[in-house]
């Protein structure tokens, strides 16, 4: 497998290591107001533990540990492993994010 | 009181045996050289400060640093890319603290760290010295895709390296500088030249001028 | 001319008439050299006949020429006897002339560089060339486990599935070894490997698979384009078929229009001909395994270079002119030595000038197998009859002079010298026996889709071809000319062509590409004979699976062709079924009553051909297995006798033995003594240390570890512990704030990289509007931790006179930057790993040698002692320090006694699903002390925690030893544990069992702080 | 009517037993006197319980419910060919050498299972006890190995500890002169070894079959009948509706796809694990070894194939298929403890998609959706697993409740955090 980093261009598969489903959004153990989430627990677990698993095309995690240290999102089709898109993690680099926290 | 000295060891001082190696006749197909004395600080831009940056680089050395994998030749130093917003100032020297003089220059605009001892470069040229790094590097160096200025952040032996082209050597043929990191140069002085040994090898050693 | 006759031909063919033609036994065939090449043509072939080389078989010495294969010299040399087969052990010749061998495998070379299985066929011949035949015993010629032969009604397909059971105990015993050694087939030489491997990556806009005319046709058109263009060809010389065939491109003979390509594509500088390179397969990506037998063709590599070199090939496209495979006929007998393909008659005789018989029979149920009858006449052979099951003379036979025998060949008789007649049936089941000394036999072609099924595309059958050809390819691949299922030279010519303009224009390319030579558009016809009824009729050769085990696998419900190869073996052997899949399904589909294409394929996996396990190692073997990383006192150590350790892949100082010392005991005893009494000092650099650099640095390590650092003040050092996002703990150490916006991090040596990893992706993923950076420095600090009572003396040694190192100038847990006698700046740090008073000092890697020297100098008077990380263990444990044992992964900050740092006013990583109620439990294992009752023992890790007086078992075992050692300051061993309600039990007498190494001792839980519990000694 | 007996029915003549004496009275009718193996049926309209999956579990759980717990009107629903799944494509290892509760007596009764299956089934399926080591090569892998033998001999299962000399001595053909990690020992289970995997499918398939058991090919399951209270009664099949009175799931690879049909998300990601297997040689190595400082594992087939296998791809992926990057690094595994195979060929390459779970161990239980029932999770262990996994689920299709030796194998364990993670990876599948 290749991948298209977007700060390097192509290369091959050994240079990235694998995180997996990008879906799943970190919660926080605190609401907005401060307090803590009653009910963390809940949406940790989901967050930690609990996959689609989708068999076919899936935003996943990559680091290029082996080449930029960019973590990257790809789009590929797990039944075929063809890779449809490559895009940056919204912290890599040193622009400033679009929106706080947002982790696209 | 006794006298204390500090003499800087190149990480190479095992591994490294000036002359030839491997295939004994013939020219030497590739040249292996160990470049010591130099300054290397690892410059990263600040949120949303890489615009200034770029700006305090160009007064500093004349060129912007590479904004895609490349090496820019400035004035006094070499700007090598390394990742997104961030890139490496390699210089001549081998002071105790070579980031002091571009904190002045980046002034809070960037991150700064020292890795002049964290890396180790070698310098590697000769008629066969893309034959011999198609064996450890799976980067494509043919002139249209890796032309002189060209650089990668890449992999050998599973080991995070910084391969750039500079340019070629007066008998015309490719020149490539690679910094590896000083815990695995040892290692990898050793695979390289395995690799390059069917063709002859010609190890030197020089200061970076 | 003897008078024609007219007899009956099978099927509804009219009768015809046909001649035989005895003047043609009478002749000669074209003066054969005296002495061994008994079969050697005296002209023709691209054979060098003024380069002899001697070669032996099983002893035998014999005479080749260069351009040789092995089996085509053994041909040569009138050799029919060359193997044995799998299961039967029946004898076996050469059937073929390429990679799809099954039967002419041998034990080539001898010592360690004995290579079993090796095809004859594909084997270059060399000078001294030695092979030997194998699965035989005592010789190929009487090979007693022949008797297998006779059992062979027994020996069904999935016989051992019914029996050997009883009685039950003698299966490992007798049955087992026994069948152990009847399999399997060459002996591997059991020695290790004297050859060098190596692997490479290459990269191209198009990569042409075979230099046949589709493959030659690809390359000249993609290169002429412009593309860049690698040609790569399994054999020795490009050419494919065209080496083997008779025929006229753009009005040339064969060989001269290929002489023609060879020197155009020389002349292309963007074409990159890659001979006795195999594409053994296709990986996502547009990646290809390639394997180029560097130095196969001599005895020995030269020095520093390879035996064989693994290509990594990155192609944009690829064009696939992999040609296709002809099928042999199933029939009673077809597994005779003396049975050959017919396409490899004519390798022989064309390419190798060998005759692989005089009187040569041709069974055929297709146009194409005609030609060889065409070439052994040429070559003044005499062809005995043509058996075509079809009963017509193909239009371009016509003028052939051939004796035509409508009907089947039913029996083969002969022995382990192979053909001496065979016995011809037709259709009205009348019999005739012709006498023959090698029997062509040709059951069509199977174009060779192996490449385009890798990813699974299923291949699609055809029935005018009567072949599958290639399905849906992998992105990026096209497949051409016969591998296509086309098999026509002009049609070759023609798809190649195309097929190289269209992938040079798709990477770019603008030059011309000229147009496509023109070839003769020869038809090809076929009427499919699937099985000759009758005796054992071979589909799989070498695994001697028969007709009739594919109808027995059938009978007993194995009807799909997955149960079929598994049940059968058929498919499984060397050859991956080159030669028998589709005739193996094709029977199951007849005994089904389903057609061929319903009954399907299995599926296809690579390699292509069978690749040495070296070669795909390369040169990732003994020392080079894993790059190794030194510390910056490395070699320094090692010129003082250390003796080291793999840690991940760092090499460390594990002790310093000196002089007269017994063992590493009584070392690492000095060593910790030293430190605890005087000063000492060790490496840490392999420690993993972060720059964390930025306005947000606070905020950011906050989110990361359990604790605070927000509030850490500049010149401060704190440890701190990081969860995993599921609660457990992940890594830890101590952090340094050098400046506002400057932390210095560091992880435990196996964290280093994980960690960063990590570090990055809370950075760039989950928190990227935190202005935050980060980078790597381990290896840019030599880091040393120097201990005991004396080292701030040995500090003021070191350093220069006016840093202050006081308790008041210097506090326990300070950071600053100082400066060295000597001129030198370094970092140091007032932490201890040891519990006594200690710093940790960093200067730049490149003077660790001299700080190690330095450190010698400043210490002398205080008799400082280097030490290595033996002695930090022993230190560590003393003080009831986690470190790997503990931090394993399934362990909790409350386990480990560090509950307490839990913040209770922030998020953290991992933070919510620390609280889950298993995690939280009263009855966790958590970190104690250890002591044996009786001080004279030894503990040991891995003894399990068992309370007095209750029986070993899965509800009484309560924990287990994570870390021991000697402590030299109590005089006894000592050990942590994870121990049920530990903290509850302190003072309790419990078992420490240790059944696998026969120890069974009671042993006190205690404190795990054996050592200064008030930690007065790292203060003071 | 294409072949000899009526499909469907069952003829008498599969009641033959299997043994020397009626291979040798078959030979004498040219073999003609047999017959399927398992029958072809119809699917019936109901069954009390239908088992989703025609691997080894499934047909194993089929069997061991209709001989143990007398429940015979069984339906085995395969996609495909029985087997067809991971039965098919593993390396056929068979151990007990676990470390954490749960984990070490299920697998210890599967070797008990294993050592009798012969006789059981009345089916050669070459259980073959030539022992495995696994070697280590530092002080830490040494500890660790024997905290792990303790507990296999604190629960009754054979474990020895070798040092290097002994090692030596089993295993004189490792690379002992310049290794990059030298051999230092290694643990070793004697009863360990291997099983020829296609055996065991065809062994349960027989034996449930002669017991009544349906197994039914080319029959995938598109969907799930539900009641208004949301009650599993049936499965939608390429076949028609089959009702059932309760459905169990033994789908490992297609877990997740098969449980989204209900609804369910799982702590299950879908890995591709890569097996290798060499042209076939003389006898060459004894037992199983696995490299403790390397991604390799290796074992010598009864046909002489050298079978071995290293780590997961590393991606999710339901690919059947590995890549290039692990064939290599398994190699010079390989290369590096035994340099004697560099002139050995590797044959064929293959991939199975493996059911990883968040903790590496497997989920047996029932699922929130009544009437539903979870066989999962087994990561590269599941061959070994086969017989208890087949035994300790139908005991839960039986009775509803776990069986004794599968316990703490519930679904709710990672929500309790009752983890049961023998390598202390934490929710990172493509470690484990």
């Amino acid at each position: 497998m290749r991948i298209a980093c977007p700060f390097c261009g192509e290369r091959e598969l050994g240079e990235f290591t694998y995180l997996g489903d990008a879906a799943p959004k970190r919660p926080s153990a605190f609401a907005a107001d401060g307090a803590e989430q009653p009910d963390a627990q809940d949406l940790f677990f989901d967050y930690v533990y609990l996959r689609d698993n989708i068999a076919g095309d899936m935003d996943e995690r990559w680091y290029h540990g082996g080449g930029c240290r960019s973590w990257l999102t790809v789009t590929r089709n797990t039944t075929t492993h063809e890779i449809k898109a490559v895009g940056a993690a919204p912290g890599a680099g040193a622009q400033k994010p679009a929106k706080a926290g947002a982790t696209s | 009181m006794a006298e204390y000295s500090w003499e800087a060891q190149s990480p190479l001082r095992k591994a490294f045996a000036p002359g030839r190696l491997g295939l004994a006749s013939g020219d030497a197909g590739v040249a292996m050289t160990e470049i010591s004395d130099f300054n290397l600080v690892q410059v990263m831009a600040r949120r949303g400060l890489v615009a200034n940056v770029a700006k305090a680089a160009k007064k500093a050395w004349g060129v912007l640093p590479p904004e895609r994998p490349g090496a820019a030749v400035g004035k006094g130093a070499t700007l090598i890319w390394t990742g997104p917003d961030q890139f490496f100032v390699l210089s001549v020297g081998n002071g105790p603290d070579p980031v002091s003089p571009l904190a002045a220059i980046f002034d809070g605009m960037a991150s700064l760290s020292d890795q002049s001892g964290g890396r180790c470069l070698i310098r590697l040229s000769g008629a066969r010295v893309r034959d011999a790094l198609a064996k450890v590097s799976s980067i494509d160096l043919h002139d249209a895709v890796f032309p002189v200025g060209a650089a990668a952040a890449t992999s050998i032996d599973h080991t995070g390296v910084n391969l750039w082209r500079r340019s070629d050597a007066a008998n015309g043929s490719p020149v490539y500088s690679l910094l590896v990191f000083t815990s695995f140069a040892d290692s990898l002085w050793h695979t390289l030249a395995d690799a390059a040994a069917e063709y002859g090898v010609e190890a030197t050693r020089t200061p970076l001028s | 001319m003897s008078g024609t006759r007219t007899g009956r031909i099978s099927g509804d063919a009219a009768p015809l008439a046909f001649n035989d033609n005895p003047a043609a036994d009478a002749r000669q065939p074209r003066s054969v050299p005296a002495g061994t090449q008994s079969h050697r043509l005296s002209s023709g072939g691209q054979i060098d006949r003024k380069q002899p080389l001697g070669f032996t078989f099983d002893g035998k010495k014999m005479v080749g020429f260069a351009g040789d294969t092995l089996a085509s010299a053994l041909v040569a040399n009138g050799v029919k006897l060359v193997g044995r087969s799998f299961k039967y052990h029946r004898p076996r010749g050469i059937l073929t002339a390429g990679a799809e061998e099954p039967n002419a495998l041998v034990e080539l070379r001898s010592g360690a560089r004995r290579e079993p299985n090796t095809r004859a066929t594909t084997a270059e011949l060399y000078d001294g060339l030695a092979a030997q035949s194998q699965n035989r015993w005592p010789s190929l010629r009487h090979d007693v486990m022949a008797v297998n032969s006779l059992f062979s009604p027994i020996f069904v397909a999935g016989f051992y599935y019914k029996t050997f059971m009883w009685p039950a105990k003698l299966w490992e015993k007798l049955y087992e070894p026994a069948i152990r050694r009847a399999a399997g087939l060459g002996k591997a030489s059991g020695e290790a490997d004297p050859d060098h491997y190596e692997k490479a990556w290459a990269h191209c806009d198009v990569l042409v698979v075979g230099s046949g005319p589709a493959g030659l046709a690809a390359a000249l058109a993609a290169g002429r384009a412009g593309a860049r263009v690698i040609l790569a060809e399994e054999d020795n010389r490009l050419g494919g078929r065209l080496l083997s065939e008779n025929g006229e491109i753009d009005g040339k003979p064969l060989a001269e229009w290929l002489a023609g390509a060879q020197r155009e594509i020389a002349a292309l500088a963007n074409i990159r001909v890659m001979t006795r390179t195999a594409v053994f397969g296709v990986y996502d990506g547009g990646t290809y395994g390639a394997l180029e037998r560097v130095n196969d063709h001599i005895a020995v590599p030269p020095a520093h270079q390879p035996r064989q070199r693994l290509w990594r090939i990155v192609a944009r496209r690829a064009v696939v002119a992999a040609g296709a495979i002809e099928r042999p006929l199933v029939f009673p007998g077809n597994d005779r030595p003396g049975v050959m393909m017919a396409s490899a008659v004519r390798s022989y005789i064309n390419r190798f000038a060998a005759m692989p018989g005089r009187r040569v029979a041709l069974f055929t149920n297709n146009d194409d197998g005609w030609r060889t009858a065409e070439a052994v006449q040429r070559a003044g052979g005499t062809v005995a009859a043509v058996i075509d099951s079809r009963g017509v003379v193909p239009e371009g036979c016509r003028g052939l002079n051939l004796r035509l025998l409508g009907g089947v060949v039913s029996e083969v008789n002969g022995g382990v010298d192979g053909v001496r007649s065979i016995v011809v049936r037709d259709a009205g089941g009348r019999t005739q026996q012709i006498e023959a000394d090698c029997l062509a036999m040709s059951g069509g072609w199977n174009p060779n889709v192996a490449l385009s099924s890798f990813h699974r595309g299923r291949p699609v059958w055809r029935d005018d071809i009567a072949a599958f050809a290639p399905g849906q390819c992998p992105p990026g691949m096209v497949m051409v000319g016969a591998a296509g299922g086309d098999f026509s030279l002009a049609a070759c010519l023609r798809e190649g062509h195309a097929a190289g303009v269209d992938a040079a224009k798709d990477s770019g390319a603008k030059g011309k590409a000229g147009a496509a030579a023109q070839g003769e558009d020869e038809g090809f016809a076929i009427k499919p004979l699937w099985h000759v009824e009758g005796g054992k009729a071979f589909v799989d050769f070498q695994h001697d699976v028969t007709a009739s085990d594919v109808k027995l696998a059938q009978r007993e419900g194995f009807e799909s062709v997955e149960h079929l190869k598994r049940y059968t073996t058929l498919g499984m052997a060397t050859d991956q079924g080159k030669l028998s899949n589709v005739n193996g399904l094709a029977l199951m589909a007849e005994a089904t009553g389903r057609n061929i294409a319903d009954t399907g394929t299995t599926i296809y996996r690579p390699p292509y051909a069978p690749v040495a396990i070296g070669a795909l190692a390369g040169h990732h073997r003994d020392e080079n297995f894993h790059a190794w990383r030194l510390t910056p006192s490395h070699h320094w150590a090692a010129a003082r006798g250390a003796m080291f350790v793999d840690t991940g892949l760092w090499k460390r100082a594990q002790w310093y033995p000196i002089a007269g010392e017994k063992d590493w005991l009584e070392s690492v005893t000095r060593e910790v003594l030293a430190v605890r009494n005087g000063v000492g000092f060790c490496d840490v650099s392999t420690l993993g240390k972060v720059d964390v650099r930025g306005p947000d640095a606070g905020t950011f390590l906050d989110r990361l570890y359990i604790n605070t650092f927000s509030s850490l003040a500049v010149g401060k050092a704190r440890y701190g512990l990081m969860l995993r996002e599921d609660g457990l703990v992940y890594d830890d150490g101590t952090t340094s704030r050098l400046a506002e916006d400057h932390y210095f991090l560091t992880t435990t040596t196996a964290k280093a990289g994980p960690a960063m990893q990590h570090l990055e992706y809370c950075r760039q993923v989950l928190w990227p509007e935190l202005d935050v950076q980060l980078t790597s420095v381990t290896d840019q600090w030599a880091q040393f931790s120097i201990a005991g009572p004396n080292t701030r003396d040995l500090l003021k040694n070191l350093c220069d006179p006016a840093e202050d190192l006081s308790n008041e100038g210097f506090p326990f847990m300070g950071v600053r930057e100082v400066s060295l006698r000597g001129g030198m700046r370094a970092r140091l740090y007032r932490i201890s790993f040891s519990g006594e008073m200690a710093f940790e000092i960093g200067v730049p890697a490149r003077y660790g040698e001299a700080m190690a020297e330095n450190l010698m100098r400043a210490g002398a008077e205080f008799g400082v002692t280097p030490y290595g990380t033996e002695a930090l263990g022993v230190m560590r444990i003393e003080k009831g320090h986690v470190a790997g044992p503990e931090l394993s992964g399934t362990t909790t900050a409350d386990d480990l006694g560090l509950g307490k740092m839990m913040s209770k006013k922030k998020d953290y990583i991992g933070r919510a699903m620390a609280g889950r109620e298993a995690l939280v439990a009263p009855d966790r294992q958590v970190v104690v002390g250890i002591k044996p009752v009786n001080k004279a023992n030894r503990l040991r890790s891995g003894a399990h925690v068992i309370p007095r007086g209750a029986a070993p078992g899965p509800d009484t075992d309560q924990g287990y030893l994570t870390s021991v050692c000697y402590s030299p300051m109590l005089g006894h061993w000592i050990a942590l544990a994870l121990v049920e309600r530990g903290r509850e039990r302190h003072g309790e007498i419990v078992r420490a069992y240790d059944p696998l190494r026969g120890e069974d001792m009671e042993v006190e839980i205690t404190s795990p702080v054996f050592y200064d519990p008030e930690g007065g000694r790292q203060r003071g | 009517m294409k072949n000899g007996n009526a499909l469907g029915q069952r003829p008498e003549q599969t009641e033959m037993r299997y043994s020397i004496f009626s291979l040798a009275k078959a030979a004498l009718s040219g073999h003609k006197g047999w017959t399927r193996a398992w029958r072809d049926p119809q699917p019936k309209k109901h069954y009390d319980v239908v088992i989703i999956g025609g691997g080894g579990h499934g047909l194993a759980t089929a069997y061991y419910l209709a001989k143990e717990y007398g429940i015979r009107n069984v339906a085995v629903l395969e996609k495909g060919w029985i087997g067809s799944g991971n039965a098919g494509r593993n390396t056929t290892i068979i151990r007990s050498n676990y470390m954490l509760p749960g984990n070490t007596g299920f697998y210890e009764l599967s070797m008990k299972l294993w050592e009798r299956q012969e006789q059981d089934l009345n089916y050669n399926t070459m259980v073959s006890q030539r022992g495995i080591i696994n070697l280590y090569h530092s002080d830490a892998q040494r500890d660790a190995f024997a905290r792990r033998g303790n507990v296999m001999r604190i629960n009754g299962i054979d474990a020895e500890l070798l040092d290097s000399e002994q090692i030596r001595k089993v295993l004189p053909f490792l690379n002992y002169n310049n290794a990059r990690f030298p051999v230092m020992g290694g643990l070793w289970q004697p009863r360990a070894g291997t099983a020829r995997h296609d055996a065991v499918v065809w062994g349960y398939a027989r034996a449930a079959d002669s017991f009544g058991v349906d197994i039914i090919q080319n029959c995938e399951v598109t969907g799930f009948a539900r009641d208004q209270n949301g009650k599993i009664t049936g499965v939608e099949t390429a076949r028609g509706t089959i009702s059932a009175g309760k459905v169990g799931m033994a789908v490992a690879g297609s877990t997740s796809r098969v449980a989204a049909m209900a609804g369910m998300r799982l702590p299950i990601e879908s890995h591709v694990l890569q097996a290798f297997v060499s042209e076939a040689i003389k006898p060459l190595i004894p037992g199983v070894i696995t490299f403790g400082a390397g991604h390799f594992y290796v074992s010598q087939s009864d046909k002489g194939g050298l079978v071995f296998g290293g780590d997961l791809d590393g991606y999710n992926s339901y690919a059947q298929r590995g890549n290039m990057p692990v064939m290599e690094d398994v190699c010079e595994g390989g290369m590096a403890l035994m340099p004697m195979i560099g002139r050995v060929r590797l044959l064929r390459q293959w991939g199975g998609i493996m059911d990883m779970s968040m903790d590496g161990t497997p989920i047996i239980d029932r699922t929130p959706i009544d009437g539903l029932y979870l066989n999962a999770g087994w990561c590269y262990g599941g061959f070994k697993a086969t017989p208890a996994s087949g035994l300790v689920f139908a005991h839960l299709l039986a009775r509803d409740e776990p069986h004794e030796e599968a316990k703490r194998f519930r679904l709710d364990r990672f929500r309790r955090g009752a983890m049961i993670d023998e390598k202390g990876q934490g929710a990172q599948p493509n470690l484990h």
